[in-house]
Formats: structure tokens, C-alpha cells, sequence
């Protein structure tokens, strides 16, 4: 019999890539031949956008990369910067950026597998997991004022500090979240169908993994026990104890439970961090240090020049993201402006690798391989 | 004693002191099968209201029942608790404009939906609703509601064609893949209960339920057939096209599936058809599993009430299983449409058939 | 030991300099030996390509490739500089294919050339767009439209007449 | 487009909960049409169906999937359990365009993007209305110098509604929505096929 | 056999079928979360990040504002004779970048976000519905 290869575009506008990337697949019956993921419906010009704004106006761009954690893009972006410019960081905010971005990693996974569970066809997991991503969220808006587009942690320190109230409502949310993470792992882990779904579905093993560049939890899915937090340690990571999760199958499952378990980790590193907070300030000065202000609204103002002027040179800072390792290059020739901004994102980096995890599968097991990866589409395309 | 609803419209009527002079009226002219006619047609009047104003029913609970899991309301504005939000849905439907896309096969695009929809309202012909409220007892009432769901594949492969759309057509091949394959566990499953009956009629199925063991448990086939009710279950979610079976609908993979393209009124048929089968489909359980109409008590109500009450037992029955069947959605992923193919192939089948071979040796054996 | 002073020693003909870029050890390497060096920094250990980026200098561009050691936990930052009018580097596809997209990256918006590339397209604009938007002579004042031809690929012209309502 | 012309500043939110029953029919969306239609004479067949058509309109908006970046994130979060988009009879996201009433425009349109989501809001049946979310969408926001972003959704599709935010909580989302039903309510009944006079 | 003993229990089904019933009867501190919008509202921090408010008397109208919009949102327009700051809300990010850098603390952000219109040229908020000592909204 005369059989034809079936051509199939899913996406851009399709419910289940996660926002607009477009798959070109090739199929012989239901069994996919060849996919070639098609990027760039998103692609906003950020780092042109980069070489037109200052450092300082260039922070709330950072936001909207990976917009489901805003945080950790804001922080490397930052970090970067302070770097470049030798600026001191008070403890303090060390420890506040750490509440944001673990917090943060918690957000990000929620919505990461409740998007994955949604796909696979059980809404019930993003309800409950946008539940307990909106109480997070109210913790945010209360720390910084929005809600996902944070422009919060600024070169020296914080925009502002930890308002009242918001240690006890911190607490009270890691207590809940606890509990909560006990019904996902009931209601998910064990479910037959699940399994079926995703064990040894989209099976990438650690070398390929490396190769490819990925990294992030999809890296420890496939057994290689790698992060940037333990290996190359930033802020207050060393003084912390945590465990890095990692899972040998390299499956999709795999990577599920890696979520999981980092968001258990991530509960473990937020009560240390309250627990051991210290008093102080939340911003410095490059020019006079320390600065002598704590916790009024405008202190980033008072004590921040507007105008600001690292020295030239160029610095590649990362860190962990929860999605990755996320890093920004930064090259400054002097003047107020960055010269040039590259941001190395843990989302495309990971979706390299999807055309080999999904040869040989089926179609809706490429939608079960391909939200485990968990990539955002502002982040991939930038 | 009253065979059917047409005899019980009849009844009530002669009750009320109606029927005679009319009768009389119609006689006088000759024309008495137009009185039976008008009957019937009021008949299916009911039955269609009936129909219509469930459909309406089943939507609004299924967004409250998703609602209650996920913490939160469901439709609360318009009208009292969201109540009229189905009968908006419809209005709005109508209202609609009708696409038909310009590559479409005008003629079938437009032919599928009636065909979905006529058989989902044929199923409740021989569906007992109560003692006597049943359309028509047909002789073969099982064999009839397995052959009338056998045709709404086609329609859906119709539609899928027609629609001369990727998804469409992938999403129709699964639906009338999956329907095969689920109606033979089905069918075999209900079998069984035959063996015990001894008829296909739908009212001699309920009367063989009727009455108890002991004077404590119902003497209902599911104490019977425990294992022939699973895979009877199983089977007819998969049939309904719910999750975790709704291939004809996969919308993280397919879109809308075979319906992709429609729009307007034709969507809203399919819509209705859905929720008619969802129905229907849960009735066929309760009949064969689960005593229809019948109920230990019901010896004891006051004959004047038996009607209303075996009415009552039966849709209490009826929307349990339509309870399950939201619940389950809301808890389980779908499976992968090989995997449904393999369960219903390797495991449904050969189940059914040794549920059947058992079944058979105990009834020979005479242990009931 | 230092990792770029270690590949100088190796590759004395390859490495052109050796620095440091901020905190990690870099060296800049001649633009032929690119790929013989990328292959001995993976013999060294350094398995995880990082990034790769190019910059335009207006009078030359510089590709940065940033290396990564998972057993080492080293870092090594490469670099070559090519001159401005015909922007060419070797492809480090065969090595390591996490590669691939990231100089189709490179390519598309800075407009560096890499050579051995398999499959060197346009990965985030459309085929067709005029112009590298990274270069620093990059024209921002036309604007280009997006239009779907046949198949729903991306025709690119200056004229948005039928994608837009009005003027 | 834009038979409609309304006057912004007589449209108030509602923000008490309802208690009298014409307080409630208001609340539903009757009310304002059953008003609506006195005022204009010798129509009163046809505003009789005006006045419930729009109201089913304005009760059952199935909005498309569509998310397009940022603001996406918050459109589930609108549907999901603590704003529950849901009590306005709007959970029903259809993938397909075909069965869907409203196109939020949720996020940056890119100029690669732009002919799709024209395409998109073609496939929409007719009536239908589109709510442009969050700057990027209104204006092309923080990205309007960026070489890839097209300055705003209503230079390729007429929108009804501008929420402004970046990205909006899901209160102004509902804020937005409500104002929409709003303007429903004051359409006359075939007003978006051109036939009002 | 075993193979569907293993596979088919359908324990984990049973497991999360019961989670999802104790979230249906409310058991166990699981209530309803849902704020009904136009009727009960969210708590909103006092640092959220809303529509614009100029203080009329402390503006000196000298455009810092403006010069560190990171997207040209703000203008300096004339008004009454003075010169204050537009904004337009179409375009604003609300990254509260201009309430930092205001030298005489003028600019302050409030708490509304109702901020939906029908037209594009109604998102530009003049001082008209900015300065503070008006009504923002009539």
C-alpha cells in the first residue's frame, strides 16, 4: 500500500506550547519522523533594547523574560552589573533576593507542572497549583508592589525593605505549602495513567544531556547532580544547607519528581533563611559605601545615582534559574548604556535537545516530553 | 397494569375524565390513530423537553462539580447560583454565525451534526425511566441501544472528514478507532447480564432486579456481575469520550478534535449530543447494573405515587454516575490514544470474555 | 592551574593571548585554529558550552564562547575576533550540539558567519529580514512587516498594506 | 467598525452586591437593554430580542486560547480558583477560534506574530469582540521601539476594550471584562454585522 | 496477571479520586478561595504599583521623570500655567522607576488599577486625572 508522510504544523496559536512556539512535524501515521520546533513568534528585540536603555532602566525589561520567575532574570541581570562594577552588597539583601527567588523557584515549578497536567488533560493541578501561586504572589505584591514584573532588586541592594507582616504571612505560607505539596504528590505521583504517560517517554540520557547544553532540572533529571547554587555559589548560598535533586531515568517522570523535590528543597532553604535573617541596610552606594538608610520607600533613589557609569569591560554572570542556568554578558564600554547585552537562557538551551527526545513518539507524548522541559516563551525567543 | 408511558398518558387522562369524550370525538369522525398519533407526538414532546432541559442541567452541574474540586464557584451571575448560564450558552449559540469553510464538503459538514444528535435522542426510546415510563419496550431494547450508538461513529468520521481539516481528521480516526474498540467489551459485558434475564427487553432487565436477597440486598446485577460492571463502566466512559478517554476532543493535542471546525448551532448539536449520550449512557448503567427504577422500598409506596417515585430512584441512580463520571475527569490525565487501545484490546476484552465463560458455567451449573 | 594558560601550553600556535574576562580565565584564540582548539578544550574536560555570543566592535567583531567544566568546575572563556566586512568563524556543531541554535543565533542577529554550520538559517526573525538587528549600523528606522504566504511561512516586506487597518 | 459610540463617563462598576431584584436583574445584564430600549420608539419587537440576545452574549463569552507572552500567565491566573473568571459563565477557553466569542490579546504581538493573530480573530465567527491586555497589546508598551513589535493590536484588528498594566492583576482583568459586558449591553442586536443603523 | 496487578490496581486513581472528593465536601481546611471581584476585592499591599498621582503643589515639572521613563511613557505637558507630567497607560510598564527618581517626591503610584477604556486616546492620562488634589475618575 502507497502510504505519504503527514505534515503537521502545531502552534504558534496552539493550546498546548505553552504560548506561541510552532512545531513542524513530519509523520508517518500518528509516529513522529522529524520535529523542527519553529522560534521567534515572541521575539521582542531585548537586547537591542538593551544597548538603548541605561542599566537602570534596562532592570524591568529583565522581568519580562522568563515571566513566570522574574526574579531570578532581575537578580543575574544585576548581579551582573555589580560585578562589573565592583558594588558591595549588604547582607541583608542577600537574603531578601533569596526569600524572592526561591519563592520564586516554587511559583515557577507550580506553574510548570500544573501547565504539564493540563496538557496531559487533569485541569485540577493548575487550579491548585495557580492557589498556592497566588498566595506567593500576594506575598510579592506586598514585598515589591506587582506582581510578576517585579523591578525589585536593584544594583547595591533592594528596592525597599521587608515591609511588616510579611515574615509571619511567609511562614504561614510555608507551613500551608507543605501540606499542599502532600495532596499534588497523592493526587499526581502514583496515578496509573500518569505513569503511563510519563515514564520512559522523551528519554534523554546524561551525556546527550550535557552535549546539549541543557541544564537546569531537566539536566538532573538525567542523573547528572549539577547546580550552579552548590558548584559555583553566589550570594548566600554557601552559608545554606540543601540538597540537589537529581533522578538517574533521564524520562520525563524523572523530571517531574525533580520539581517536586525542588520545591521541597526550596521550603527547606526559605525557613533557613528566615530563621537566620540578620538586621541592616538594603542598599549601598558604590561611591560612599554602605548606605546609612534602611527601609524608607525612595531609598534606592536617595542613594542610588541615577546616573550610573560601570567602568568598561565585559563579565558573563549566571546562576541557577529555576528553569536553568541563566546568564547575562554584559559588555560596558564606560558610558551610561550597556554596549552590549547577550542573555543566555535556560529555555532555548533546553529546547535544543527536543528534536531528539521526541523522535519515535507520539504526538501527545511530545506534548508530555515537552512540558517537563517547562520553557517560557518570552525566555526563548527574548 | 400499564405496559408504557403511552398507556399512562391514556390513564391519566381517563383519569381526569378526558379521554372518553375525545376519544368518542375522534371516533365519530374515524379518525382515532390520529388521537394515537397526537399522543405519541406528545410523548416525544416530553421526552425531548425532558432532554433538552437535562442537557442544560448536566453542563451547568458539570462546571459547578469542576468548580467545587478546584476551590472555587463556577457561573454565579447569571441567574440564581449560574442557573440560567446553560440556557444563555444556547441563546448565544443560536446567534451565532455559521461557518462553513471554503474547502469543506458543504453537503456532509452539514449533514454530520443532525446525524450525531438524532441517534443520542433514540437511545432514550427504550431507556425505562420508571415502572411504566418508558417509550416503547422494545423486544430487543439491549440489542437496539448497541446498534443506535453504533452509528454516531460515523457521523463523527463525517464530520472529521468533512471538515477537510488535519486535526479534525486525526481526531475523528481516534474517536471511531476507540469507539470500536470499547463497544465489544460493551456489548459483551452487557451480555452477561442477558444470561441472567434471559431477554434483551430493558423492562424485563429492571423487573429481574427488582426484590432482594435476604430481604437486605438488592437484588442488583452489580452483586452479581462486580467485575462485568467494571469493564462495563470503563467501556462506556470510553464511549461518552470523557476523560481520561476524550479523543474525539483532546484539546492540549488536537485543538477541538473532530469538531475543530464547526461552529454556531452545528457545535451547539454536538454539544447537546455529548451531554444527551453522557445521560443516556449512565441510564444504560443504572438499568443494567444498577436495578433502574427498582428499589427495595418501592413495595411499600402508595400506588398512587409509584410512578413518581420510581422516576425518582431512578435519576438519583442516574446522576450518581453522572457524579463519578465528573469526578473522574477532574482527577485522572487522558492516556494515550495506544495505550486505550491496548487496554481495551488485550485487557477489556479477554476480561469480558472470561466474565462471559464464568457467567455461562454458573448459570449451567445452577448456582443461581 | 590556570585552564587557558594550560590550553596556551598545549596549542601555542592556536592561542593568540591569554586574560582574563572579569574572573574567568580567557584566551583569545586565531580565527583558523578555532576549531582544533574547541577540540582540545573538550579533551581538557570542559563539556558544557555555556553560551556563545558575538559582539559588534564597528571595526571587528569578537565571538566569545564561554566553557564550562562539570568534573573540573572550571571555567574557560574563548574568544576570536574576525574582521568587520566578512564576518566568518568555525562551526563547533560537530562537537557540541547544543551549539547548533546558538550560532544560528549568533548568525542571525549579529550576522557572523560560521562555517560547517549544518543547517544555518534564521532562527528568530523570518527568513528574509533585511539587516542584523545586533550590528551597531543595524537601520531602526524602516520597518519591516510580516505576511503569511502559501503554507504559513513568513514573507517579509517593507509594506504592511494588508496587515494593517489603516495608516 | 464602530457603530457603537458610548459614553465612558455614564458607566459606573458595580460594587455593591445586588439586593433588590432589579438591583440583580441589572446585575445580570438585562436591566440597562430593558432602559435602552424604551428610549428608542417603535422598535420594541426588536429590542425585545435585542435585549435578550444581548444578554445571553454578554453571559456566555467563550474567549480563544491565545496567549501570546506575559500577560498569558495572568489569563490563567484570571481562571483560575481565586478570580475565577468562571462566575461570569467565561471558563469555557476554546482552542478552537470557531467556537469562541472573544480574542484577549494577551501579550506582545510581534510583527512575526501579527498576521496570525489576524488570522486568528478571522476565523472568529461573527459577533465578536477582542480585549487587548496589558501595554504591549495596547501600544506595543515597554517594547514600542523594538524593531520586531508592532505598535499596538488595533493597527491589524478593531479592539473593544484597552486594559492597561503590564501585566494587569486579574482585578482589572475583571474590571476590563465587566466593562465589556457593559458595552454589550448597550449594543443594539446586530450592531456588529453592520445592520444598526 | 501480575503485570495488571501492578499496572491495573488503579490504587493511584483510588488515592487522588479521594483528594479530589475531601477538596468537593470541604474536608479538612480546603474552603473556597474565590474573591468575587466587583463585590469583595483582595487586600491590595500599600506598596502595589497602580495608575499615577502627581502632587500638585510639590511638581516642579522638571522632566526627570520623563528622562528616566524607560519607555517614553511620560510627557511634560502644560497645565494651568504650570508644567506637570502625562502619562500614558497604554504604554506604562509600571516598574515605578519615575516614583524613584522624582527629586521633590511628587509622583506617587496608587492603588487603582481599574483602569479599562474603550479607546486608545482615553488610556493618556492628563494632569487633569492625575494631580492629586482631583477626583481621578468621575
Amino acid at each position: 500500500m502507497e502510504t505519504d508522510e503527514l505534515l503537521i504544523n502545531m502552534g504558534p496559536v496552539h493550546p498546548s506550547t505553552h504560548g506561541v512556539l510552532r512545531f513542524k512535524l513530519r509523520m508517518d501515521g500518528e509516529i513522529i519522523k522529524e520535529c523542527t520546533p519553529v522560534l521567534g513568534y515572541l521575539h521582542r528585540g531585548t537586547e537591542k533594547l538593551g544597548e538603548m536603555k541605561t542599566y537602570l532602566q534596562f532592570i524591568p525589561y529583565t522581568d519580562r523574560l522568563d515571566y513566570v520567575s522574574a526574579f531570578p532574570n532581575n537578580y543575574v541581570f544585576v548581579k551582573a552589573v555589580e560585578e562589573l562594577a565592583g558594588i558591595e552588597v549588604p547582607l541583608r539583601a542577600e537574603y531578601i533576593r533569596v526569600i524572592t527567588m526561591e519563592l520564586n523557584r516554587i511559583v515557577n515549578h507550580l506553574v510548570s507542572i500544573g501547565s504539564l497536567l493540563m496538557d496531559l488533560g487533569a485541569a485540577t493541578m493548575i487550579m491548585w497549583g495557580f492557589r498556592e501561586r497566588e498566595n506567593a504572589l500576594q506575598l510579592f505584591e506586598k514585598l515589591c508592589g506587582a506582581r510578576m514584573t517585579f523591578n525589585y532588586i536593584k544594583p547595591g541592594g533592594v528596592r525597599e525593605d521587608i515591609p511588616e507582616g510579611f515574615i509571619p504571612q511567609l511562614n504561614e505560607f510555608l507551613k500551608d505549602m507543605e501540606k499542599r505539596i502532600e495532596d499534588y504528590e497523592q493526587l499526581i505521583n502514583s496515578n496509573e495513567i500518569f505513569l503511563m504517560r510519563m515514564k520512559n517517554i522523551g528519554v534523554i540520557s546524561a551525556q546527550e544531556a550535557v552535549n546539549y547544553g541543557m541544564t537546569g532540572p531537566t539536566l538532573r533529571g538525567s542523573g547528572v547532580d549539577y547546580d550552579l547554587r552548590r558548584y559555583e555559589p553566589y550570594s548566600i548560598y554557601p552559608d545554606l544547607d540543601f540538597k540537589v535533586c537529581s533522578r538517574p531515568e533521564g524520562d520525563s517522570y524523572a523530571r517531574y519528581i525533580v520539581r517536586i523535590d525542588e520545591m521541597k528543597e526550596s521550603l527547606h532553604i526559605l525557613r533557613q533563611v528566615v530563621d537566620t535573617m540578620p538586621e541592616g541596610k538594603i542598599v549601598s552606594n558604590p561611591k560612599y559605601g554602605i548606605a546609612p538608610m534602611t527601609g524608607t520607600p525612595s531609598a534606592v533613589s536617595t542613594y542610588f545615582p541615577r546616573i550610573f557609569t560601570p567602568p568598561a569591560g565585559e563579565v558573563y554572570s549566571r546562576i541557577e534559574a529555576p528553569k536553568g542556568e541563566l546568564g547575562f554578558y554584559v559588555v560596558s564600554d564606560g558610558t551610561t548604556k550597556p554596549y552590549r547585552v547577550k542573555i543566555r537562557s535556560p529555555s532555548f538551551c533546553n529546547l535544543t535537545a527536543i528534536p531528539k527526545m521526541v523522535v519515535g513518539l507520539k504526538i501527545p507524548d511530545l506534548i508530555a516530553a515537552f512540558g517537563t522541559i517547562d520553557v517560557v516563551l518570552g525566555d526563548v525567543d527574548r | 397494569m400499564i405496559a408504557n408511558a403511552y398507556e399512562l398518558i391514556v390513564y391519566i387522562l381517563t383519569l381526569l375524565g378526558v379521554y372518553e369524550p375525545v376519544l368518542n370525538i375522534f371516533q365519530l369522525l374515524g379518525i382515532e390513530y390520529v388521537l394515537k398519533i397526537i399522543i405519541v407526538l406528545v410523548e416525544i414532546g416530553i421526552l425531548f423537553v425532558f432532554v433538552l432541559l437535562t442537557v442544560m442541567f448536566l453542563t451547568w452541574m458539570e462546571r459547578k462539580v469542576v468548580a467545587m474540586v478546584q476551590a472555587r464557584y463556577g457561573p454565579m451571575v447569571t441567574g440564581p447560583r449560574g442557573l440560567l448560564q446553560p440556557v444563555m450558552d444556547g441563546i448565544k449559540l443560536i446567534g451565532k454565525e455559521d461557518i462553513v469553510p471554503a474547502k469543506a464538503d458543504r453537503w456532509v459538514f452539514t449533514l454530520a451534526p443532525f446525524i450525531v444528535f438524532i441517534p443520542a435522542l433514540l437511545v432514550f426510546i427504550p431507556l425505562p425511566f420508571g415502572q411504566s415510563l418508558i417509550i416503547s419496550d422494545l423486544r430487543v431494547g439491549l440489542l437496539y441501544i448497541i446498534a443506535i450508538s453504533a452509528v454516531s461513529p460515523i457521523a463523527i468520521l463525517l464530520a472529521g472528514w468533512a471538515s477537510n481539516n488535519k486535526y479534525s481528521l486525526m481526531g475523528a480516526m481516534r474517536a471511531v478507532a476507540q469507539d470500536i474498540s470499547y463497544t465489544i467489551p460493551l456489548a459483551l459485558a452487557a451480555i452477561a447480564v442477558v444470561m441472567f434475564t434471559g431477554s434483551l427487553s430493558t423492562v424485563d432487565i429492571v423487573n429481574a432486579q427488582n426484590g432482594t436477597w435476604f430481604g437486605v440486598i438488592p437484588r442488583w446485577f452489580i452483586f452479581l456481575q462486580p467485575l462485568g460492571f467494571i469493564l462495563f463502566l470503563i467501556a462506556s466512559i470510553a464511549e461518552m469520550g470523557r476523560i481520561p478517554f476524550d479523543f474525539q476532543e483532546s484539546e492540549s493535542e488536537l485543538v477541538a478534535g473532530f469538531f475543530t471546525e464547526y461552529s454556531g448551532m452545528k457545535f451547539a448539536m454536538f454539544f447537546l449530543a455529548e451531554y444527551a449520550h453522557l445521560f443516556s449512557v449512565s441510564g444504560i448503567i443504572v438499568m443494567l447494573f444498577l436495578g433502574g427504577w427498582a428499589l427495595p422500598i418501592l413495595p411499600f409506596v402508595p400506588a398512587a405515587l409509584v410512578q413518581l417515585v420510581s422516576l425518582g430512584v431512578f435519576l438519583v441512580k442516574t446522576y450518581a454516575v453522572i457524579f463519578f463520571a465528573m469526578w473522574l475527569r477532574d482527577t485522572v490525565p487522558r492516556v494515550r490514544i495506544d495505550q486505550l487501545l491496548n487496554i481495551g484490546w488485550k485487557i477489556m476484552i479477554p476480561l469480558a470474555l472470561l466474565n462471559l465463560l464464568v457467567t455461562g458455567f454458573l448459570i449451567t451449573a445452577g448456582v443461581f | 592551574m590556570n585552564p587557558a594558560e594550560e590550553l596556551k601550553q598545549k596549542l601555542p600556535a592556536a592561542v593568540v593571548s591569554t586574560g582574563m574576562q572579569l574572573n574567568k580565565p580567557m584566551a583569545v584564540i586565531k580565527k583558523e585554529e578555532l576549531l582544533n582548539a574547541a577540540k582540545k578544550v573538550k579533551e581538557m574536560g570542559f563539556d558544557h558550552l555555556s553560551v556563545i555570543t558575538g559582539t559588534d566592535y564597528n571595526d571587528h567583531f569578537e565571538v566569545v564562547y564561554n566553557f564550562f567544566s562539570y568534573e573540573k568546575k572550571q571555567n574557560l572563556v574563548l574568544k576570536v575576533i574576525t574582521d568587520h566586512d566578512n564576518p566568518e568563524v568555525d562551526s563547533l556543531t560537530s562537537l557540541w550540539k547544543g551549539a547548533d541554535w546558538l550560532e544560528r543565533e549568533t548568525y542571525d542577529l549579529v550576522g557572523i558567519k560560521f562555517t560547517g554550520h549544518p543547517n544555518l538559517i534564521r532562527i528568530l526573525l523570518p527568513d528574509g529580514w533585511v539587516g542584523h538587528p545586533l550590528r551597531k549600523d543595524y537601520d531602526m528606522n524602516t520597518e519591516q512587516f510580516v505576511t503569511m504566504g502559501e503554507g504559513g511561512e513568513d514573507v517579509v516586506s517593507t509594506d504592511g498594506g494588508n496587515l494593517l487597518r489603516r495608516k | 467598525m464602530d457603530p457603537v459610540t458610548i459614553d465612558t463617563t455614564k458607566i459606573k462598576t458595580v460594587k455593591k452586591k445586588p439586593v433588590t431584584a432589579l438591583e440583580k436583574l441589572e446585575d445580570t445584564g438585562l436591566i440597562s437593554t430593558v432602559l435602552a430600549a424604551r428610549e428608542r420608539e417603535g422598535l420594541i419587537l426588536f429590542s425585545t430580542v435585542d435585549q435578550i440576545f444581548n444578554w445571553a452574549r454578554l453571559s456566555s463569552l467563550w474567549p480563544v486560547t491565545s496567549g501570546l507572552a506575559c500577560c498569558a500567565i495572568e489569563m490563567m491566573a484570571v481562571a483560575m480558583a481565586h478570580h475565577d473568571i468562571a462566575r461570569f459563565g467565561m471558563e469555557i477557553f476554546r482552542a478552537s477560534p470557531r467556537q469562541a466569542d472573544l480574542m484577549f490579546v494577551a501579550g506582545t504581538v510581534t510583527k512575526r506574530m501579527a498576521p496570525r493573530v489576524k488570522q486568528l480573530y478571522e476565523m472568529m465567527p461573527e459577533p465578536k469582540w477582542v480585549i487587548a491586555v496589558g501595554s504591549c497589546a495596547s501600544t506595543g508598551g515597554p517594547y514600542h521601539e523594538s524593531y520586531a513589535v508592532l505598535k499596538g493590536v488595533d493597527l491589524i484588528i478593531p479592539v473593544d476594550v484597552y486594559i492597561p498594566g503590564c501585566p494587569p492583576r486579574p482585578e482589572a482583568w475583571l474590571y476590563g471584562v465587566i466593562q465589556l459586558r457593559e458595552k454589550i449591553k448597550n449594543e443594539g442586536y446586530g450592531a456588529k454585522w453592520g445592520l444598526n443603523k | 496477571m501480575a503485570w495488571i496487578s501492578k499496572n491495573w490496581a488503579m490504587g493511584g486513581i483510588i488515592k487522588g479520586l479521594i483528594v479530589t472528593l475531601k477538596h468537593v465536601l470541604h474536608i479538612g481546611n480546603r474552603p473556597t478561595v474565590t474573591v468575587q471581584y466587583p463585590y469583595e476585592r483582595m487586600k491590595l499591599s500599600p506598596r502595589f504599583r497602580g495608575l499615577h498621582a502627581v502632587d500638585e503643589n510639590a511638581c516642579i515639572g522638571c522632566g526627570i521623570c520623563e528622562v528616566n521613563c524607560p519607555n517614553g511613557t511620560i510627557q511634560i505637558v502644560k497645565y494651568n500655567t504650570k508644567w506637570y507630567p502625562q502619562v500614558h497607560m497604554g504604554m506604562c510598564l509600571f516598574c515605578g522607576i519615575c516614583v524613584d527618581v522624582c527629586p521633590m517626591n511628587a509622583m506617587k503610584m496608587t492603588g487603582n488599577y481599574e483602569l479599562a477604556d474603550y479607546t486608545r486616546e482615553s488610556l493618556v492620562y492628563g494632569p487633569d486625572r492625575l494631580l492629586f488634589n482631583k477626583e481621578v475618575k468621575q
